[in-house]
């Protein structure tokens, strides 16, 4: 073993979530302050640290010293590069995210201390402590993808998971909002004793909570072609407890009443931000299990099988359940389910079919369609309200054009019709799912895709075609810009990034080559 | 004087946790799992089912033991150490939530929180 | 380069049209789409020796998403020539013919019509798999855009069938597009190419029961587009609600995706599968002509009879196509141009009336020839081109694909098929209905006392009152239809030049079909699991032989 | 050319058809004879667009039919040996596949003149000339509204006539097969404000349509085993050249090659009006009398037998073949004859007459003399011309009165008598009057008939001969003779026939119909010089037709359909054939004679008799419906065919589109709300799904995986 500690070594990698904390710490500070133009300041700081941590991160991991850590300790971390992606793409995300999420928290309460009705108390004024949770939740993301060993990836897990428990709370001042924390934090937390049990049994089977020699004992026993029943059924029980954060199959349930509770720009953060920690931490957790290290199939038999099932149980039910929602955000909640089934294809597949590639490729895209989204609905409201239902949107071009059209192409690309990134996203993930071998997995997603039609044309008509209703009507602008011009951004981006294509895909194949997985072969070019 | 080596040797004179007394811990802790989990389900008192949440980490944290000792291994031990910070993280923010909540609905049973669902469409 | 050039054009159209203001809107657009057609017929012109070559002619590449091994590149041979010729010049009819009908949301309107004009020509030139897949699903949204705006009273129910049908189609077809492309990676060591040329090639090698699978997945995408008879049920809804210019392009040019997916997807890549399964897709063929036929002649609305005759029509096509030698082959590429120009016209004709009388019901009008003579005329003449009189372009076409049917037996010397005399001789009777149906009609509508719709035949007060035409045609009308009238005499007159254009490519494509037919009619020989050894082809790398284990070939 | 003589009827042909193979190229100048109506059609269109309120494009139409009279005489003269003229290639496939086999379909616009081809020429376009110029005249009151567009017809008429007989390959006697119903169709068709008039036309069509699926199905097949459709061509694969060498009976497979000839006659019926598709020729009547002269009686109708003359060695390929042809015509001669009689309008009556006629002739093809049938045509086509025409100027002068019990006595009227005497020359060729040309060339097939032994055919042809005396002569007797009484049609005067013709002007309302027309002629005008100068010309060409015997006799012999040398058939004719026939012709005019001159009432006590008795009433009732056979048609094929037509638009939109489409299309969402009450919003029910799903993995994974093992590596094995 190399005379120095790892741990000090992977300090230097942690530099984006330290840059971050600093930032939430000034921002807690700011949240306090009497004067009304620095509370305003809070998202502008928000999305400095973000960009920041973005600078930093690439300048980490291709900077020099970055490099010869790397080489060094080969098994620094289990997948080095992922971390580059990831933190860089949550950055971006959680720029995006903290625009569409400007003027949504404490609403009511700054525009009565504006009138003057009421003395600005520090105590009642939350907007300081939702942008910190906001920060603290991505670092918590940023922090998955270094995880080497179980401490770290269970306390990363719930750096990201506990924040968001308190945004969803103060998220809005209705009832509604606490009912969805309610359900939210329990169920969290009933999932999160799920996995830890899980990381218990694994560590009890493989006698180490480091997941390169997890990784080692794994292939070792495979080898030896030992049943580790502690380690299968661990395992599957660390799986289904993350299942909770990508709102899989078994433990979606929370999922459709969480997003329609909470207010729009939380939900973005929650469809995003829990759901690619969950997607590392199961990357992390399978590639210790080895797709390399196991001879026969990659994974074993039973992890595949009980991801098998998950994978579709959460595309048909995330599907199905849309078809029937009058409202947008349950819609679009269930088409989170939905696309959460379609990214468990390429974990499926697997780092030697691009799988992975195809899953971290899948996550910027959706993370960027999906703020789209839900960017329309942050950006207008009925009467101070949020815009809910599907009548809200009808004839919407008539007034917003602006916003119709970013619906219509958020849920297009959402679809997977050709032009848009969406489609792209999804081809690569039939590839890779049919490189593996899965034909009959992907005709599956094919029909579901073809299901999802039904609710995503909904969401393409009624904007566009349909005569405005009478609910419609009143519908206007809110009064912060900032929510449009991200909705606009992320339109422009789901159009023009088809042309980038290139680099961006080499980018998330570059975030599987490092040295500990012997099989990775790429995509030619 | 190198503490760090004395601990080793500490630990090197100890026997490993035999197989039968590994399995005795593993039970116990399977049951308080079972159990936090089937209060959790049943109870409505919302403090209740927090308390069962908790009971689920400590079913955990046993086992991590359970395993460290038989290992001989000391980051099981280390990692009951997080376990408990994290449980008492959630224990505040829990409070905290459920505080809110009374102060709404004057009552702790969380059947009333159920606004947030799907009516049947025809 | 003018290829590249062809696709974009009509998009800078239409982002000009996001610009300008409504009222130059159509005049964007007619200009956009004439300059396409100029191209395209530059294009052809230096086509060269490409016509008549069994080459394939690879017009440039552009290596934008060359991140799977997609190498956008473009290329045609002469069946890919014709139709682009078909669609760059029905484009600027449709737009010049729909100045009148269409009022409200003209930029729009334009803008989706060059939309779907680059989709349809990239459709026809794409010579990768995937840029030919999103061409062909691009298609749907702009048509989804024209019915559910523009379209009649049920429109969105409409739009929604089209759209949803076709896209779980298309899906299914990607599925068995994918299959083949892996199969070739996997025996070339995970070198994904999406070349249509190297996957047909390839294809040829695979299992019977492989390409019995992939022939399955691919009918249900382009069969659907075709329409094949029970997948067809979305056509007469679409038509009836779609505004007239987006039903021409619906029947002159989308359904030809399908025939055109079939010729260059399923006839090359699985002919294992296809000689196998050619007696029914033949018999789904001919159950079409008849049961749309009959369905014809008892309909009272003009554009469902237009519509369901196009359905009748193209099962001459596949049937044609389903023959497998080159007179079949050759007549259902013609039929493809035919149909295009006769049903395109009589959809216009249709409009025309519609625009009128707001009214498509036959029963509610009457010898309209004593109050439109030129557009009776019109309508006589187009009639009879669809009806497939000898001397116009239905005819040729018609008699070539239930010629090249009827000597598609066991024993033809020179081409032996699957088909035989009985299914063209059944599949003829489709002439007389074709025959009925629309005289019928024409009878009806055209000819007999004259009957206006709301209101007995008086001087035409009963008339549209908002619409400002004028009775008989107006000179664009006109202008719009001649080019048509000019061309479906041309092709009916002298066929000959476009048969001897369309000989090496189809040669080439049914290069190994006599083998392929000898080898399945003996039934010792028939593969039940692995590959026969089949004899090299051609041109393109040597193909792969004995493929018990998928060994990675010499392949460049 | 050797002059090899066989009575058999098989082997006869073999030697006419080996002069087929020493074809030469033929005159480029004969093309004109092609764009001459193509260029008159054209002229026309434009006319009729330039509203040209003339009679112009009559005269182009003359002059263009004309020149290509001249052009085949000319033709005519230099013709020394079967010519083959190609003028443009129409279709034009050949390919090779990879085992080295090459195949090709060549069908270009080219000519084949034989002196067949010539003899139908020579009338087509004669007559052409001639009833056109009729027409000019008989059309006169249409100048404004169709007379171009009439024109135009007949230019396409000429047009698809000429091209299907000059055809050199059977696809270009298709196309010319399909013009001529097209024509027809657009003719019958031309009073199209009239109902009646475009049921007709669309019923001609689709019942042509039939006939040419029948032809159409002949020619593939003939592509099938021959591998040609040409019938004569330089590399000597044409299809007569293949049938002379004998070299296709071992090649071709059995029933196809049989069923050609019985395609081929399918195809000539529909074409020539017998037994099974005739039901369109009676409705033709529709049309205005030219057409009905020109097309319906003397060319178009004789497609068919040009059909089976010309493809005689192919008719040759089954046994049956020809005595069936002769068969149908008899009965259909039979039948018609039996409709004729019991008619009351003039044009029916010539109508029937004329399938009844078509019925000899392809006897005469059927009983291997086609000779008697071309003689047949030629005189039938200039006897029944008269007869139409006179019939024409008939209903043009009496304001389109055409009923004969409502005129009579026309002979004695003021400037009627050419038409009477003209008529009645007709009338005596087509009863076969002993020395007609009618009595010659229908003792001609007479006399073949029983030459080869078909006693039952022959004197059902006689006794068909004597109600065809019987008709023509009632009508004679009717309308010429007797007192002098008339009665106007209702037609104003003009043109049109026994109905109002409504001239619906563009933007002009039309005429109410209950107001009696201002200026209706109560005197009958005769018809002027065009008129006039026509009848006399085709009565002389019908008189002088009689002695052509030898010069058609000469056509045919030196062609594909030569098959008996003239001068031997007669010896075999039973002598006695013409005497009878003679006798059977007067005895006919004698009885037409005495009910329809001498005592009229009499024939209407004889038909008040048969209806009393209940046992003969059928009779009278059946023969004026035409035996039903309209109605049978419709009750047994048009009526089941809207209702199978219905039921399938009810399954399409039901069944396949509701329930299945719909059906499927619903699945989702049904399925989607059996799933729905599970998100019933409580907290704990939330838990214990979640709960049970792990569990149920976990027991997934611990109890059921050992014994899945093997199964499932073969449903997830493949990747990686």
């Amino acid at each position: 073993m190399a005379d120095r500690l790892p741990m000090v070594d992977k300090l230097w990698f942690i530099l984006p979530e330290v840059a971050l904390f600093l930032g939430v710490v000034v921002i807690f500070i700011m949240g306090l302050s009497h004067s009304k133009r620095v509370r305003d300041m809070l998202p502008m700081i928000t999305c400095l640290s973000l960009a920041v941590a973005f600078g930093l991160t690439w300048w980490v991991y291709e900077g020099s010293r970055g490099q010869t850590l790397l080489s060094v300790n080969p098994n620094l971390m289990l997948m080095p590069m992922v971390g580059k992606y990831v933190k860089m793409s949550a950055c971006a995300i959680g720029i995006i995210l903290a625009m569409v999420s400007v003027g949504s928290v404490d609403r009511r309460l700054e525009a009565a201390v504006a009138a003057g009705h009421l003395p600005f108390d520090p105590i009642r004024a939350n907007r300081g402590e939702f942008y910190a949770f906001f920060l603290l939740s991505l670092m918590g993301v940023m922090l998955t993808c270094n995880a080497n060993d179980l401490i770290w990836l269970f306390l990363a897990l719930e750096l990201t998971s506990l924040p968001t428990y308190i945004m969803v709370a103060i998220s809005r001042p209705p009832r509604v909002a606490q009912e969805a924390a309610v359900k939210y934090f329990f169920l969290g937390a009933m999932a999160t004793a799920i996995f830890l049990y899980g990381f218990a049994l694994l560590y009890g089977s493989t006698g180490t909570m480091i997941l390169t020699e997890m990784q080692r004992a794994f292939a070792a026993q495979a080898k030896a072609d030992v049943v580790n029943s502690f380690g299968i059924i661990g395992m599957i029980l660390a799986m289904l407890g993350i299942c909770f954060k990508i709102a899989a199959a078994p433990m979606h349930f929370y999922a459709a009443d969480v997003y329609e509770g909470a207010a729009a720009p939380v939900t973005a953060f929650l469809a995003f931000v829990p759901k690619t920690a969950g997607m590392v931490a199961i990357i992390l957790l399978l590639t210790t299990l080895g797709w390399s290290g196991h001879p026969s199939t990659g994974l074993p038999e039973p992890i595949m099988t009980t991801l098998w099932m998950i994978a579709v149980l959460t595309m048909t039910l995330g599907n199905l359940g849309a078809l029937l929602q009058r409202s947008v955000k349950r819609i679009l909640a269930y088409s989170s389910i939905a696309h959460s089934g379609y990214m468990l294809i390429g974990v499926i597949a697997g780092p030697a079919n691009n799988g992975i590639n195809a899953v971290l490729f899948y996550l910027l895209v959706y993370g960027i369609m999906n703020t789209a989204a839900f960017a329309v609905l942050a950006a207008l409201e009925r009467r101070g309200q949020e815009i809910e239902t599907m009548e809200d949107l009808a004839g919407l071009r008539i007034k917003h054009p602006g916003m119709a059209v970013v619906m219509a192409i958020a849920s297009g690309s959402l679809l997977g019709v050709p032009p848009l990134l969406g489609f792209f996203a999804k081809l690569y993930l039939f590839i890779a799912g049919i490189q593996a071998g899965q034909i009959v997995l992907v005709v599956i997603a094919g029909l579901n895709t073809a299901i999802s039609a039904w609710y995503y044309l909904g969401l393409v008509t009624l904007p566009i075609m349909a005569k405005p209703s009478a609910q419609s009507e009143t519908i206007v602008r809110s009064p912060f810009p900032w929510p449009r011009i991200a909705g606009i951004v992320t339109a422009v981006a789901v159009v023009v990034l088809p042309l980038f294509l290139g680099p961006l895909i080499r980018a998330s194949q570059a975030a599987t080559t490092p040295a500990s997985l012997t099989t990775g072969v790429t995509i030619s070019k | 004087m190198n503490w760090a080596a004395d601990s080793c040797a500490f630990f090197a004179a100890v026997q490993p946790l035999g197989q039968l007394a590994l399995s005795h811990y593993l039970i116990t802790s399977a049951a308080l799992f079972a159990i936090g989990l089937i209060g959790f389900l049943s109870r409505r008192n919302m403090i209740i089912m927090f308390l069962c949440t908790e009971l689920m980490f400590q079913a955990a944290a046993i086992a991590m033991i359970a395993f460290s000792r038989f290992h001989l291994d000391v980051s099981g031990q280390v990692f009951v150490i997080f376990i408990l910070t994290v449980a008492a993280a959630e224990a505040a923010l829990a409070l905290g939530l459920v505080v809110l909540l009374y102060r709404r609905r004057e009552t702790l049973n969380a059947d009333v929180w159920s606004e947030l669902r799907e009516t049947p469409t025809p | 380069m003018t290829a590249a050039l062809l696709l974009i054009v009509p998009l800078l159209g239409a982002a000009a049209l996001v610009v300008a203001p409504a009222r130059h809107a159509k005049w964007i657009a007619l200009v956009a789409s004439t300059i396409a057609f100029v191209l395209s017929i530059i294009m052809a012109v230096r086509f060269g020796p490409l016509w008549t070559s069994r080459e394939f002619n690879q017009i440039g590449w552009v290596g934008l998403i060359d991140a799977f091994g997609i190498r956008l590149s473009l290329g045609a041979d002469s069946v890919s020539m014709l139709l682009v010729l078909l669609t760059t010049m029905l484009m600027p009819l449709c737009i010049w013919g729909s100045f009148s009908s269409i009022t409200q949301r003209l930029r729009e309107y334009y803008g989706w019509m060059l939309v779907i004009e680059t989709a349809m020509v990239g459709v026809f030139i794409a010579r990768d798999l995937i840029f030919f897949y999103i061409c062909f699903e691009l298609t749907l949204v702009p048509m989804f855009f024209l019915i559910a705006i523009y379209g009649a009273e049920n429109r969105a129910r409409a739009a929604y069938k089209f759209f949803i049908y076709t896209f779980t189609g298309s899906l299914i077809a990607l599925a068995g597009l994918l299959y083949i492309a892996w199969q070739y990676a996997k025996s070339r060591g995970y070198h994904w190419s999406f070349d249509i040329e190297t996957l047909t090639t390839f294809a040829t090698d695979m299992s019977a029961t492989e390409q019995a699978w992939i022939l399955l997945a691919l009918l249900a995408g382009f069969a659907v587009k075709v329409p094949l008879f029970p997948l067809h049920t979305w056509l007469p809804l679409a038509h009836t609600e779609a505004p007239t210019a987006g039903s021409v392009v619906l029947a002159a040019v989308l359904l030809k995706l399908g025939t055109y997916g079939l010729y260059r997807f399923v006839i090359p890549m699985i002919p294992l599968a296809v000689v196998e399964y050619a007696p029914v897709i033949a018999v789904l063929a001919i159950i079409g002509i008849l049961y749309a036929a009959l369905i014809c002649w008892v309909q009272n609305d003009m554009k469902k009879l237009v519509a369901y005759s196009s359905v009748s029509h193209l099962g001459f096509c596949v049937l044609g196509l389903f023959a497998l030698n080159p007179l079949g082959v050759q007549g259902s590429v013609l039929y493809m141009l035919n149909h295009g120009l006769s049903t395109g016209a009589l959809f216009f004709l249709v409009g025309m009336v519609y625009e009128r009388y707001h009214t498509r019901d036959m029963d509610q009008m009457g010898g309209l020839c004593n109050r439109m003579p030129v557009w009776a005329f019109f309508m006589v003449f187009f009639v009879l081109s669809s009806v497939g009189l000898p001397g116009l372009n239905g005819f040729v076409g018609e008699f070539l694909c239930l010629i090249g049917a009827f000597t598609a037996s066991a024993d033809n010397a020179s081409y032996p098929g699957v088909l035989g005399p009985w299914y063209a001789a059944v599949a003829s009777v489709g002439m007389i209905f074709a025959a009925m149906y629309l005289l019928i009609m024409t009878g009806k509508v055209v000819w007999g006392p004259l009957k206006e719709p709301g209101g007995h035949g008086h001087a035409g007060a009963s008339r549209a009152h908002g619409s400002t035409l004028p009775a008989d045609l107006t000179l664009r009308e006109i202008g719009v239809l001649t080019p048509l009238a000019i061309l479906c005499i041309y092709i009916g007159v002298q066929p000959s030049p476009i048969t001897t254009v369309l000989g090496p490519p189809i040669d080439r494509i049914l290069g190994n079909y006599p083998e392929t037919v000898e080898r399945l009619a003996q039934p010792d020989l028939r593969p039940e699991h692995d590959v026969i050894q089949v004899s090299g082809i051609e041109q393109g790398e040597p193909a792969v032989s004995g493929h018990q284990h998928y060994s990675g070939g010499a392949d460049g | 050319m050797t002059e090899a003589v066989q009575l058999s009827l098989g082997s006869g042909w073999l030697a006419a058809v080996d002069a087929a193979r020493s074809v030469i190229a033929g005159p480029s100048w004969a093309g004109w004879i092609l764009w001459l109506p193509l260029i008159s059609l054209v002229l026309c269109g434009v006319c009729a667009a330039l509203k040209i309120h003339t009679k112009l494009p009559a005269w182009i139409t003359v002059g263009s039919l004309a020149i290509s009279f001249v052009v085949i005489v000319a033709l005519y003269m230099s013709y020394r040996q079967p010519m083959e003229i190609p003028l443009l290639d129409w279709f034009n496939l050949n390919w090779r596949s990879n085992d080295g086999q090459a195949g090709s379909f060549v069908a270009g616009f080219a000519f084949y003149v034989d002196k067949l081809t010539l003899l139908w020429m020579l009338f087509v376009t004669g007559l052409g000339t001639l009833i056109a110029l009729y027409a000019s005249e008989y059309m006169e009151p249409d100048v404004k509204r169709g007379y171009a567009r009439f024109f135009a017809g007949i230019s396409v008429f000429l047009f698809a006539m000429s091209c299907l007989v000059l055809a050199d390959n059977l696809v270009m006697l298709y196309l010319g097969w399909e013009g001529v119903g097209f024509a027809s169709y657009w003719l019958i068709g031309y009073y199209y404000t009239r109902p009646s008039a475009v049921a007709a036309a669309k019923k001609a069509f689709i019942v042509n349509r039939i006939g040419d699926l029948g032809l159409a199905l002949g020619i593939w097949l003939i592509y099938y085993n021959f591998g040609t459709v040409e019938y004569a061509n330089a590399q000597g694969t044409g299809l007569f050249q293949i049938l002379a060498s004998g070299s296709y009976k071992h090649e071709a497979g059995g029933w196809s090659i049989q069923a050609i000839p019985f395609l081929l006659m399918l195809g000539a019926f529909g074409k020539s009006a017998q037994i099974p598709l005739y039901v369109w020729l009676p409705d033709a009547m529709e049309g205005p009398t030219p057409v009905s002269a020109l097309i319906h009686a003397a060319t178009m109708v004789t497609a068919g037998v040009y059909l089976l003359a010309r493809m005689l060695p192919v008719m040759e390929l089954h046994p049956a073949a020809l005595p069936t042809v002769a068969w149908i015509g008899g009965l259909t001669a039979l039948l018609a004859a039996t409709i004729g009689m019991a008619q009351y309008d003039i044009k029916r009556i010539w109508a029937y007459s004329t399938v009844s006629q078509l019925g000899f002739m392809f006897v005469g093809v059927g009983v291997l003399t086609t000779y008697g049938a071309a003689f047949h045509v030629f005189t039938h086509a200039f006897f029944k011309a008269v007869l139409f025409l006179t019939g024409g100027a008939v209903m043009h002068g009496f304001a389109g009165q055409l009923d004969i019990r409502k005129i009579s006595g026309l002979r004695h009227m003021p400037g009627w008598q050419i038409t009477a005497w003209t008529m009645l020359v007709g009338c005596l060729c087509l009863a076969g009057f002993p020395l007609s040309s009618g009595f010659f060339s229908k003792d001609e097939i007479l006399a073949q008939v029983f030459a080869v032994h078909r006693p039952w055919l022959g004197f059902m042809l006689l006794f068909t001969a004597l109600l065809t005396a019987y008709y023509t002569f009632r009508v004679w007797f009717r309308v010429c003779a007797g007192p002098v009484s008339y009665e106007m049609g209702e037609e104003h005067h003009g043109h049109g026939d026994d109905h109002h013709h409504g001239k619906a002007d563009t933007g002009h309302k039309a005429p109410p119909r209950h107001a009696p027309p201002a200026h209706v002629a109560h005197q009958p005008h005769p018809p002027r010089f065009a008129i006039n100068f026509v009848l006399v010309v085709i009565t002389v060409g019908a008189i002088i037709s009689t002695f052509s015997g030898s010069w058609v006799m000469d056509k045919v012999s030196h062609s594909s359909a030569a098959v008996l040398h003239a001068a031997d058939s007669h010896e075999h004719h039973p002598g006695w054939v013409p005497w009878l026939a003679g006798t059977i012709a007067v005895a006919g005019i004698v009885v037409a004679w005495h009910f329809h001159l001498a005592s009229r009432k009499s024939a209407d006590a004889l038909r008040a008799r048969l209806l009393a008795n209940p046992l003969t009433r059928w009779l009278p009732t059946a023969m004026e419906n035409k035996w039903y056979v309209d109605e049978f048609y419709e009750w047994m094929i048009v009526t089941p065919l809207w209702i199978f037509a219905h039921a399938l638009y009810l399954f399409d939109r039901y069944v396949i589109d509701l329930l299945f489409v719909d059906g499927v299309a619903r699945l989702p969402k049904w399925m989607g709300r059996s799933f729905q009450p599970l998100q019933n919003g409580v907290l704990q029910s939330y838990a214990v799904l979640m709960a049970g799903g792990v569990g149920l993995a976990i027991l997934l994974v611990v109890v059921l995986m050992p014994h899945l093992r093997p199964w499932l590596i073969g449903f997830f094995g493949g990747g990686g």
